[in-house]
């Protein structure tokens, strides 16, 4: 049955340490809040699961919350690179990041297979790159029926995934819209369940038959979050905030900048989410 | 009419792509690239960007693979899976259009490390896209900064493949599409040689020597016999182009309003 | 490019004798006016892929159009068998009928895998079922990462893939919607594919940004035909005429009371979909 | 109140099913139980046809396994890709609910073919969703009509796995989920032997004898050592189930009108 949870209670009981977490979003409905609220929880030695770790997880790795990532592309999309995650990586602080890397196509049938309760996807991928060099997680079988050498992956299956969506209803039905990325497979692929949501509402104004619903009964948590995916956005609720992910990259280039913006930001702003603020720096 | 060599590029490789393409876009100058086509020579131009959008008529360009603008203007959009599965790997695309922060003589890109993978001077973003990408659509046009540090003899890390050792190379891959076969730069286009895959410079921009490219490359590089001018971007590509940035900067500097709905 | 056509041309330029001819429709939005146009035009030799092959099949196997079928499931839904089918697999009347005979499961994965540009599909399924006997195109892989035994099916990858659909806009690009069944990876996994639509319409109305549309340059051929589903339905348009599939087991029982329905209502009655008569037999 | 045996075995069937049940619900006295459980003690029953629709509430029943009226109930309807990958082989469904031609001592059951399968008998309709349905939801419930010619000592086809030939025999063909765990007939329940799992009566329905079931079986049929009497429908449940049936046949034998949108 799912929980209806403030933010605060569903990260407590939802995300231990030492957990592997998928928080996704795909450029869209990232769940900041969330990623925020695990910050002031100080959550350690987590393994991150994302494609594209974003702003959401140079926060997270910055603040020393992590050991392992795995990912397919860490950047500041279209500023350049998340100075957090490349601080852990090349000077190992706060702390040392080990990194399992992977290319998007293999990130995303990684997931589907997850949400198929599979134990590995297959796909036509990975020939002729060093990533196969680089990550023993990357193997090739053969298709029994043409002899073609196809790459294989492990399912994606985190212990909790976390995802931000447009609505839920007071059945604890959740609505996702627009880019949807691979948030219905985190959560389908997922032990335990966390969707903040825009807000909660007695119609959830589904608009077609076909669209991306996640029924109450695969999920463990809801929160209500209003702005709960700021500097991202939320299709029918507000945009992205590109102006803060350029801001971003000044913010984060500097350790003491950083940790300063996250103290005001985050840490002694409890349960608030950032959205209502002005851009910083 | 005065113009950039970024614009120079940007044009030179909008001009590459033809009406019916179906061209999977990357951010940044691809993306620049790609708009600028199919708001000059190419309106019916299929735009495809790896956060599920197919048929993005963007007004603005996106800072990120999936601002609100892409989806708002797509013929529809599906899931990441669905994008991998059914649309890149499915064959369904024309034009693969990369960049990356090196490349080398064979169209191999690295935009993971530079340096040793497990102890790097610079730790890039990473494959995203890029690795399936570089494998399965019809053809890859690359579009980069010329430097000595970008094109190198032989990339540090392939994230994706391009004509490997050159030759057949790619082949023995097992990889069946053509991989890159154009390079627009600041300063020129290049084409791989049809034997032995190695890129080879086959048209200067305006104003740009065969000195300044082979300084800038970090290879001996080869010219082609005819050796072609590019021709400068024309008034109407400049102000599409010029207009397109202009309306962008506006779009991104400007603290978004928050437009409700609640 | 699109082409906009009539179904006499559609069918005529796109589908040949001894093509493999996937005409998909989970139960919703089967396309029957191409079916009956394909019986028309007397095409054979046709292996004809269907999870369900549903009156449709029924009637182009009683009309001696196949020479194999490929499917999962071969009744008339809620109401029996399906006399035809069976008439060519017991006695080989008007042709004998060779099967591949899979589990929904194989085929959705399997069609899933054409769409993918896949050589084969792997799920886990067949344990323990008699089909594995009897269909050499069922075999088994090793999971790489766990060593788990699973099920691989050759991907479907038909020379022609025949759906209906609510409508196209003008450019081509065609709306789906409400039960979707596998007419997406139908028609992405064909070398050719024609659809036929409700209508076609200057605004195709899409309800939401992830509703389900094939744009234009997937697709071969549109041709428009207003109940072209009939008796299967158009959701938005018209519902399931299920008194004519309960009629249908006594039309189809009887070769020459098939015969004669199929005279007098498909192949005197060239280019106008049944959809507007009264219910035969 | 009078009842037939059909209804008992309905009502029956509709009683196993709990308010927090996930059920992939197969046409016909399968889709009827399921409803009915829904119209009376279960509320929240969460029904999934394979068609694609999730929660899907009808009005009346449907004739096929995607009447316009399941995904015009529905919570959401996805591909049938979808369905048989995230939804059933994802681990996400309590109970799949079946019927068959033939069903066996140790709960297999044959929707394929009578005879043999070169040159059959009778050629069933086949395996559709079952095959899977049978290995991949937490437990299985069975629903037939009773006689020799239907609960067979070995079916002539497995096409849905159930406990092969008893004791651990499911387990040995690596699946994990329970299999069958109950049959409901129109004379009585059947339940496996912890043991053995060969079907075993556990209840009879009212005014069934043994001998009945003992001649409508086709193997030497067990009975439970305390072996109960099935209670008879109450008037709720005969009610909801005759108004659901009534509603059905009017829409079925309706010519339904088309509502058009040209």
């Amino acid at each position: 049955m799912v929980a209806f949870l403030s933010l605060r209670e569903a990260v407590a009981e939802l995300i231990h340490d030492g957990d592997t977490v998928a928080m996704e979003g795909f450029t869209h409905l990232i769940p900041f809040a969330a990623g925020h609220e695990v910050i002031r929880q100080g959550k350690r030695d987590l393994t991150l699961v994302r494609m594209t770790p974003d702003l959401i997880y140079d926060q997270m790795i910055g603040m020393g919350c992590a050991r392992k990532l795995v990912f397919s592309w860490g950047g500041n999309p279209g500023v350049g690179s998340l100075h957090r995650l490349r601080d852990a990586v090349e000077r190992g602080w706060p702390v040392p990041l080990a990194l399992e890397e992977h290319s998007h196509a293999a990130m995303a049938n990684a997931y589907a297979a997850g949400a198929s309760g599979l134990p590995c996807a297959i796909f036509r991928g990975y020939q002729g790159t060093d990533l196969t060099q680089v990550n023993p997680n990357i193997r090739f079988i053969e298709c029994p029926f043409t002899g073609e050498r196809l790459a294989a992956v492990p399912a994606i299956r985190p212990d909790v995934a976390v995802i931000h969506a447009q609505r839920a209803d007071r059945q604890g039905n959740v609505l996702i819209e627009g880019i949807v990325g691979v948030q219905k497979e985190a959560v389908l692929a997922a032990r335990r369940s966390l969707v903040t949501v825009e807000e909660i509402v007695d119609d959830l104004r589904v608009p077609s038959p076909n669209a991306v619903v996640l029924p109450h009964w695969t999920i463990t948590a809801i929160a209500e979050v209003p702005g709960g995916a700021w500097p991202s956005y939320a299709h029918g609720y507000y945009t992205r905030d590109n102006a803060f992910y350029t801001a971003w990259d000044g913010i984060a280039r500097d350790r003491d900048t950083f940790l300063a913006w996250m103290r005001e930001h985050v840490l002694d702003a409890p349960h608030r989410p950032a959205v209502a603020r002005p851009v910083g720096a | 009419m005065e113009y950039s060599a970024t614009e120079m590029m940007t044009v030179a490789a909008a001009r590459a792509l033809k009406d019916d393409d179906v061209c999977f876009v990357g951010i940044g100058l691809p993306s620049a690239a790609c708009n600028l086509a199919r708001l000059t020579h190419a309106p019916n131009l299929t735009l495809i960007y790896e956060s599920g959008t197919i048929g993005a008529r963007p007004d603005v360009l996106p800072l990120s693979i999936g601002d609100g603008e892409l989806c708002a203007t797509a013929l529809t959009t599906v899931s990441v899976p669905e994008m991998f599965r059914y649309w890149l790997q499915g064959g369904r695309i024309s034009v693969g259009f990369l960049g990356g922060a090196q490349v080398d003589r064979f169209g191999n890109i690295n935009s993971t490390v530079i340096g040793p993978y497990d102890r790097p001077k610079v730790r890039l973003p990473g494959a995203g896209g890029a690795t399936e990408i570089a494998t399965q659509c019809e053809q890859i046009f690359i579009i980069m900064r010329h430097s000595p540090r970008a094109f190198v003899p032989r990339v540090d890390f392939i994230t994706s493949l391009g004509h490997g050792t050159g030759g057949d190379d790619r082949r023995r891959h097992g990889v069946g599409t053509l991989g890159p076969t154009l390079v627009v730069t600041d300063l020129c286009v290049m084409r791989p040689d049809p034997e032995t895959k190695e890129l080879t410079v086959v048209s200067l921009h305006e104003g740009v020597t065969r000195e300044q490219v082979i300084e800038q490359t970090g290879w001996p590089v080869r010219f082609a016999a005819e050796l072609e001018r590019t021709p400068p971007p024309t008034a109407t590509e400049l102000d599409a182009l010029r207009e397109l940035q202009a309306r962008t900067a506006r779009a991104h500097a400007r603290p978004e309003a928050r437009d409700g709905g609640r």
